[in-house]
């Protein structure tokens, strides 16, 4: 197999689900079993990327596959100097376990739709979705430079658009998918201008070259600084797209779209699409950026978790739990560990996608019952589930043999690592909060779901475990949590073949000076023979110096039973608490009930963003109401009538102010929009006295 | 000069006065017939300036014909029954501010302004020679537009005004 | 005391300003319509004084005539929409035909 | 009298010229012929592709810019690439005028006056014709009023339509205020400068500015003649009650042609009185910072228009605000005052003609159907009219300026240019414009496809003719989206062989 037929798989995989998409679509209407054809779509999609998956990491170890197309070729632009825009794409390791990972899912998540979405009046359309999604979410697996991931990253923002409010005339669902859609904006303001930012200074959005330009000290501005701003708004997409604080309060509200989508969408591929984003921006980010990325995982790992202690809607406590998971991967970029970044990354999508479609069997089998305080003892209803959800509760909760606890720790010791290193030692310590929590509040799932007596007797009884189709992917996902794909030994992953040899930490391009201490390039014999051999992802390899390996080889031990100890501690406790029933946890809620309520209620997320905003926009409307009453009235003659206009504000406010953050713009700029359109009086004299007095007010302006 | 100041002062009084009741004045037939006024005084400035060619045009061309249209306007659009032809006012109070703001820094800064002025000015001589060579040569463009402004004028008007 | 170019200015500057100030409150289409003319005049004032003092008053009286003719040609437009307003809406307060807003 | 220049200097005006024979054609034709009223709209097309072929043939031969003068040395006209750039624009928007006129129910209601309909859109079309390349302050104003008094007729021209005939009133009484108070600042200028030459003006600023505050004052109100065509706030007040109430292919073309006339006036204004002091400043000589001013104006602009565009439920009213906000953006563009910045304006010019047009041609079919531009009727028409509710939709993306449209590019050259001139601040505020500007755009589509009833009785069908039509319109939009080669050469030309300074 030769790099051109490997190219041409991989843009056959990139292109089947938009086919499939495509098809489906236009047909849907008039052949009702069109979804199949989706269906084996993605099948093929599936075969295809396991067969490229198998060649590049056991052939091309080392290789790394580029084509490109020049898009737009300007010429030189005036003012600019050469403008050449490609296309192209990108295959190294990450790219290609990436694809399997989305592959994968996203056709277990098709064949466990199959059975889930059967009897949906769209039940066509859905599968179409479905394909658009995995399409943009493959382009930006493949993206080579930062436009397509731009133009991929919106087109995974509007199919997620789609499949989140997939059940529009639920008000819930169509309010969800327009949050989604509104808190991802702003997110991808900052990408943008991060994006921009960098092709002003390089001319290009093509990754390598960027990273070799600045390699050669060409630094935004000629700063530091603006290297770090570029890094941290380049991250804003991410913050955005993976629900990191304080744009996490969409990911939630989401759980309005069908199930499987919350396995595909929200578990392991598209929340995923900002830690990845993050990944391939790696080496340009500074110290002070990590460093802020850092911060941002750490408070995101944190408070979902302490939310989700309190949860009772079961895809609730999933979906703070992705947001907690999420934020781990995001601290771990941030504190230089990149290869555990992503190998959580791909860890948690196989038990995460299994979470949810686990919750998607019970829901089915409950009749659409979400609340855990309804359910208990399914254990005998529903065997499968039960046990492959054990299954993935271990993992998640970091049990050795497990998936989830090799890559956990191997996060834990890095943050340990790196507190020994620059004394922030937070990050460790949040980071086994975080388990501890975790833990507990898995197992609280699980006991509640499936142990003890049944609850609502009347969903009991009618309760069945589900069809052959939903239970396969159930299995196979919990099939791929255990240790042994991953590694050999199942207390250390660094020796594991993912680790040693697939996953490598490229090395950072920004001068020494900006980076973290340890951070720095080896002229070992080693470069420098790569160098000879030409091999180019070999020369960017070398990351961390030898103090670095010294402290992460001390801190494996420490980190793993710390992070085992957390783990039992918190099944323990979860036991005791809701299978024992030690301690009555009516009574323990009563005794620190300001403490409950505010985990209950999220933090007060919603009512502080609804709060500061009002508070805000209140001071905003006084001030524009005393413009009105003095100065507006008297131009407009009264025309602006300050009541009614403070009734219009009220009302809005009544309407919007609910929802917190994302009405944010939306009443904030329709607001202004109420205001400015008052202007508007219809009497054509008073539009003439507003030009005259605002050519007084630029004349006043301008000398 | 004491007549030319005379007269200077005199227009300039029939313009100011004429046309202060053409914007106040209740009834609109007392505000047709003000205006009528106002182009009398901008003529006599017209023809105090040298232009005595623009003086009869302005004379012909307002009074005879766009002040003809507007009284006709008037007639057409209020009932003839009405004895009083009156009409209202509004927005007076921040119209005056502003407007009076918009001229008091208009003419602060116009006579703070150093004009280039000839230094001897030549006595106004018969100007319709020139007048006709400079339509002729460097308007000329101008002056063949204005022949398509009328007749778009003229499509316009009696394209809106017929039945 | 001479007549300089600065009083013909101030002549014209006053006269903007009434016209500017009856456009914009007086309620009657045809009132408003004097009020344009007001300007126009003033403008053709400016026009002929600069030129005037600056011995070129031939391409003032061009400028002026220009500006005539054009009065001429708006004048009678804008009358013919007026006559319109009074056929569809039956009065031409100006300040009630405000329909269209917001 | 020197006829021999005359005629020779006509050989500059042959677009005009073209116009101005149509125009008594058109005109004697309806006399001659009463009954044959259908020939009129292909007589006019006809004098519109003669002219434009005529551009096209001037801007191909341009090599380098040549000012027309007369007689004496005082040059009118400039005859310029970007003079012949925003002509080609004009003359392409009234090709689309005349088809979209054709196609409208509106004015086939007034089918007994199409003889003045035409003749009126061939004054206006020459009134631009002169207006883009016209470098003397009293051609500019003649122009202007030239353009200004066909387009207050054919904003009433359905006389018995309350709405259109309001939006006349209107137009008239605040065009006529907005020119007057230009002209009363170009006899000022004329008193400062002793000229109405647009070069030698520069020349005599440059040796005496005179009182600083009276040089501003009287470019705002030489501005506001001008801000007024290209709907700039604070000037704009006209432009949604006007918009409404004209007739739909009226309204297309003021919020197109008019406005790219508009633009092309501003651009020889401030590029030619108030040259650069150097190039490295852009502040301008004589204390009038045009950047600062432009700046300013653009903020308002845009923000204004977006944010009352987001209440509209009128789809018209709706649109006028948006063209507002993206006068906005050439503004922005504009306030870079470098060729950068012009380059972009003419490429977002090219693509706002096509994707501006292309709206309103869907909004005027859908209104022949239903009779409505209200909002609220367009629920679930996306699955009763599906061709209009895909193609509504694509120049709706592309208005918002999401890619892969041509939108998008017209915004990212805009972005560039800003960028490029270190305008920050200006390009996030323009961004963060965009992202409210989703938010109406959005709520047509919501409204499209999902409100109303899902259960579609019969699709609707669509002649051939609106079919290509609407493609002609929305190919190049999706086309210049993904490859968009070609209109940054085009426009790159023209921004090269700049005549002005």
């Amino acid at each position: 197999m030769n790099d051109i037929s490997f190219i041409q798989a991989a843009l056959a995989v990139l292109f089947l689900p938009l086919f499939g998409f495509t098809v489906t679509l236009f047909f849907g209407k008039r052949f009702s079993k069109m979804y199949l054809f989706e269906v084996a779509i993605i099948s093929i999609a599936l075969a295809i990327s396991i067969y490229l998956l198998f060649m590049k990491l056991v052939y091309f170890t080392d290789a790394k596959f580029v084509a490109q197309i020049p898009w737009i070729n300007m010429g030189d632009m005036p003012g600019f100097g050469k403008m050449v825009i490609d296309l192209g794409i990108m295959i190294d390791n990450v790219t290609v376990i990436m694809l399997f990972v989305v592959c994968l899912i996203s056709a277990l998540v098709h064949y466990f739709s199959i059975a889930y979405m059967k009897g949906d009046k769209r039940y066509n359309r859905y599968f179409a979705y479905l394909g658009i999604f995995t399409f943009s979410m493959l382009g930006i697996v493949f993206a080579h430079n930062m436009l397509m991931i731009y133009i991929f990253w919106e087109l995974v923002g509007l199919s997620s658009y789609l499949l989140i409010g997939f059940w529009y005339e639920k008000k819930s669902a169509s309010d969800a998918s327009k949050k989604a859609f509104l808190v991802n904006r702003v997110g991808d303001i900052g990408m943008l201008a991060g994006i921009l930012l960098l092709f002003t200074t390089y001319h290009t959005f093509t990754f390598d070259v960027i990273f070799e330009q600045i390699k050669a000290g060409q630094l935004p501005f000629n700063s530091g600084f603006w290297m770090t701003v570029t890094g941290i708004l380049l991250f804003c997409g991410a913050i955005g797209k993976s629900a990191q604080f304080p744009l996490h309060v969409w990911l939630p509200d989401a759980m309005e779209g069908p199930t499987p989508v919350s396995a595909l969408i929200h578990a392991a591929t598209m929340v995923a699409a900002g830690v990845y984003l993050t990944l391939r921006i790696f080496p340009l980010l500074t110290g002070d950026a990590l460093l802020f990325i850092a911060i941002i995982g750490a408070l995101s790992a944190f408070i979902p978790a302490t939310i989700a202690l309190t949860q009772n809607d079961i895809k609730k406590v999933l979906a703070y739990s992705t947001i907690s998971q999420l934020g781990y991967m995001t601290m771990a970029i941030g504190v230089g560990a990149y290869s555990y970044a992503f190998f959580h990354l791909v860890t948690h999508a196989f038990f995460k996608a299994g979470l949810f479609l686990g919750s998607g069997s019970v829901i089915h089998a409950m009749h659409h019952e979400q609340d855990i305080q309804q359910m208990g003892g399914l254990k005998n209803k529903l065997p499968i589930t039960y046990y492959t959800i054990l299954m993935y509760s271990l993992a998640i909760s970091g049990i050795p043999l497990t998936s989830g606890f090799l890559s956990k720790d191997g996060i834990l010791a890095s943050a340990y690592a790196f507190g020994g290193l620059t004394g922030h030692q937070i990050f460790a310590y949040t980071g086994f909060l975080v388990a501890l929590m975790t833990a507990f509040y898995m197992f609280r799932l699980v006991f509640l779901t499936f142990h003890g007596e049944p609850r609502n007797q009347h969903k009991y009884d009618h309760a069945h475990e589900s069809p052959a189709l939903m239970t396969a992917p159930l299995i196979t996902l919990a099939i791929l949590s255990v240790f042994a794909f991953y590694t050999a030994n199942p207390f250390d992953a660094g020796k594991g073949w993912v680790m040693s040899s697939w996953i490598k930490t490229p090395g950072s391009v920004v001068p020494e000076v900006l980076r973290y201490p340890f951070m720095v390039e080896k002229k070992t014999e080693s470069a420098e023979n790569a160098h000879e051999a030409a091999i180019p992802e070999q020369q960017v390899n070398i990351v961390h110096s030898e103090e670095y390996t010294e402290a992460m080889h001390h801190a494996h031990l420490p980190a793993m039973l710390l992070s085992l100890l957390v783990a039992l501690a918190g099944i323990g406790t979860a036991y005791l608490f809701y299978m024992k029933k030690v301690v009555d946890v009516d009574k323990l809620t009563s005794k620190i009930k300001p403490l409950y309520l505010f985990s209950l209620n999220k933090w007060y997320f919603d009512e502080l963003y609804a709060a500061t905003f009002v508070a805000f926009t209140m001071g905003v409307s006084k001030v524009l109401a005393w413009f009105d009453s003095y100065i507006v009235d008297g131009i407009v003659n009264g025309s602006a009538s300050i009541t009614k206009y403070l009734s219009n504000a009220s009302n809005l406010f009544d309407k919007y102010v609910v929802d917190g953050l994302v009405n944010f713009m939306a009443i904030f700029s329709g607001f202004l929009g109420i205001f400015v359109r008052k202007f508007q009086t219809g009497k054509v004299q008073t539009y003439i006295v507003m030009v005259a007095f605002s050519l007084i007010v630029l004349l006043f302006i301008f000398i | 000069m004491t007549y030319y100041t005379f007269a200077f002062y005199a227009f300039a009084a029939i313009i100011l006065l004429s046309a202060y009741a053409v914007v106040t004045s209740k009834n609109v037939i007392y505000s047709a017939f003000s205006l009528m006024l106002t182009f009398f005084g901008v003529a006599g400035f017209y023809a105090l300036l040298g232009a005595d060619f623009i003086a009869i045009v302005q004379l012909i061309v307002y009074v005879g014909g766009i002040l003809t249209l507007m009284l006709f306007g008037v007639m057409l659009t209020n009932k003839i029954t009405e004895t009083e032809i009156k009409t209202g006012v509004f927005q007076v109070l921040p119209a005056s501010i502003i407007i009076g703001m918009f001229s008091g820094v208009l003419i602060a800064s116009i006579s703070n302004n150093r004009w280039t002025v000839a230094e001897k000015l030549n006595n106004p001589q018969n100007s319709l020679v020139g007048i006709g060579s400079i339509l002729m040569n460097e308007y000329i463009l101008i002056f063949e537009l204005l022949g398509v402004l009328l007749l778009i004028a003229l499509i316009g008007a009696a394209s809106i005004a017929r039945k | 005391m001479n007549i300089t170019l600065n009083h013909f200015l101030i002549v014209s500057s006053l006269l903007f300003s009434f016209g500017l100030y009856g456009i914009v409150t007086r309620k009657n289409a045809v009132m408003v319509l004097m009020g344009i003319e007001l300007i126009l005049n003033a403008a053709n004032i400016n026009f002929l004084a600069f030129s005037r003092y600056s011995n070129s008053i031939d391409f003032g009286q061009v400028a002026a005539l220009f500006v005539i003719i054009l009065a001429a040609a708006e004048s009678a437009i804008a009358l013919a929409i007026v006559l319109n307003i009074y056929k569809t809406f039956v009065n031409i307060n100006v300040d009630e035909i405000d329909k269209l807003r917001e | 009298m020197n006829t021999n220049y005359f005629f020779e200097s006509l050989n500059f005006l042959r677009p005009e010229v073209v116009i101005t024979v149509f125009l008594a054609v058109v005109l004697s034709f309806d006399l001659a012929f009463p009954k044959l009223k259908k020939v009129l709209p292909y007589l006019t097309a006809l004098g519109i592709i003669i002219s434009s072929g005529y551009a096209v043939q001037d801007f191909l031969s341009m090599q380098q810019p040549q000012p027309i003068s007369s007689a004496s040395k005082l040059p009118l006209l400039a005859f310029d690439a970007l003079a012949v750039f925003f002509k080609i624009i004009i003359l392409a928007s009234s090709l689309f005028l005349v088809i979209f006129s054709e196609k409208s129910s509106e004015i086939k209601s007034t089918v007994e006056r199409l003889g003045e309909y035409y003749s009126l859109i061939l004054g206006m079309i020459l009134g631009m014709l002169i207006l883009v390349a016209a470098t003397d302050f009293l051609l500019i104003y003649l122009a202007i009023e030239l353009m200004s008094l066909s387009s207050y007729v054919l904003a009433g021209f359905l006389k018995t339509s309350t709405k259109s005939t309001e939006a006349s009133l209107k137009y008239v009484i605040y065009g006529s205020v907005a020119s007057g108070i230009m002209l009363f600042g170009i006899s000022l200028a004329y008193g400062m400068t002793q000229t109405t030459n647009l070069f030698v003006a520069a020349n005599s600023l440059t040796m005496n500015p005179g009182n600083p505050i009276l040089l501003v004052f009287v470019s705002l109100m030489i501005l506001s003649g001008i801000g007024y065509k290209i709907s700039s706030v604070p000037f704009h007040f006209w432009t949604p009650d006007v918009y409404e109430g004209a007739p739909i292919p009226i309204t297309a073309y003021l919020s197109v042609a008019s406005k790219a006339a508009g633009f092309a006036v501003l651009i020889r204004f401030v590029k030619t009185v108030y040259p650069p002091v150097d190039g490295l400043m852009m502040i301008s000589a004589y204390n009038i910072n045009w950047k600062q001013i432009l700046i300013y104006l653009s903020i308002m602009t845009m923000t204004l228009g977006n944010l009352s565009a987001l209440w509209q439920d009128n789809l018209k009213r709706m649109l006028a605000y948006s063209s507002i906000a993206h006068a906005g953006v050439v503004l922005a563009a504009m306030a870079t005052m470098n060729d950068e910045g012009i380059t972009a304006i003419l490429i977002y010019f090219v693509i706002y003609l096509l994707m501006n047009f292309g709206a309103f041609f869907i909004v005027m079919l859908i209104r022949n159907e239903i009779n409505s531009e209200h909002i609220d009727d367009y629920n679930g028409l996306g699955y009763k009219m599906p061709f209009y509710g895909v193609m509504l939709s694509i120049f709706l993306v592309s208005l918002t300026g999401l890619p892969p449209t041509a939108g998008f590019i017209g915004k990212l050259y805009v972005f560039l240019a800003l960028v490029n001139s270190k305008m920050i601040f200006l390009a996030l505020i323009a961004l963060l414009n965009s992202v409210i500007s989703l938010y109406y755009y959005i709520r047509v589509m919501k409204h499209l496809y999902l409100m109303g009833s899902n259960d579609q009785a019969e699709t609707l069908k669509v002649s051939f003719s609106n079919i290509l039509v609407a493609l002609i319109l929305a190919i190049p939009v999706i086309l210049f989206g993904i490859y968009f080669g070609p209109v940054a050469d085009f426009a790159k030309n023209s921004a090269v062989m700049l005549g002005v300074r």
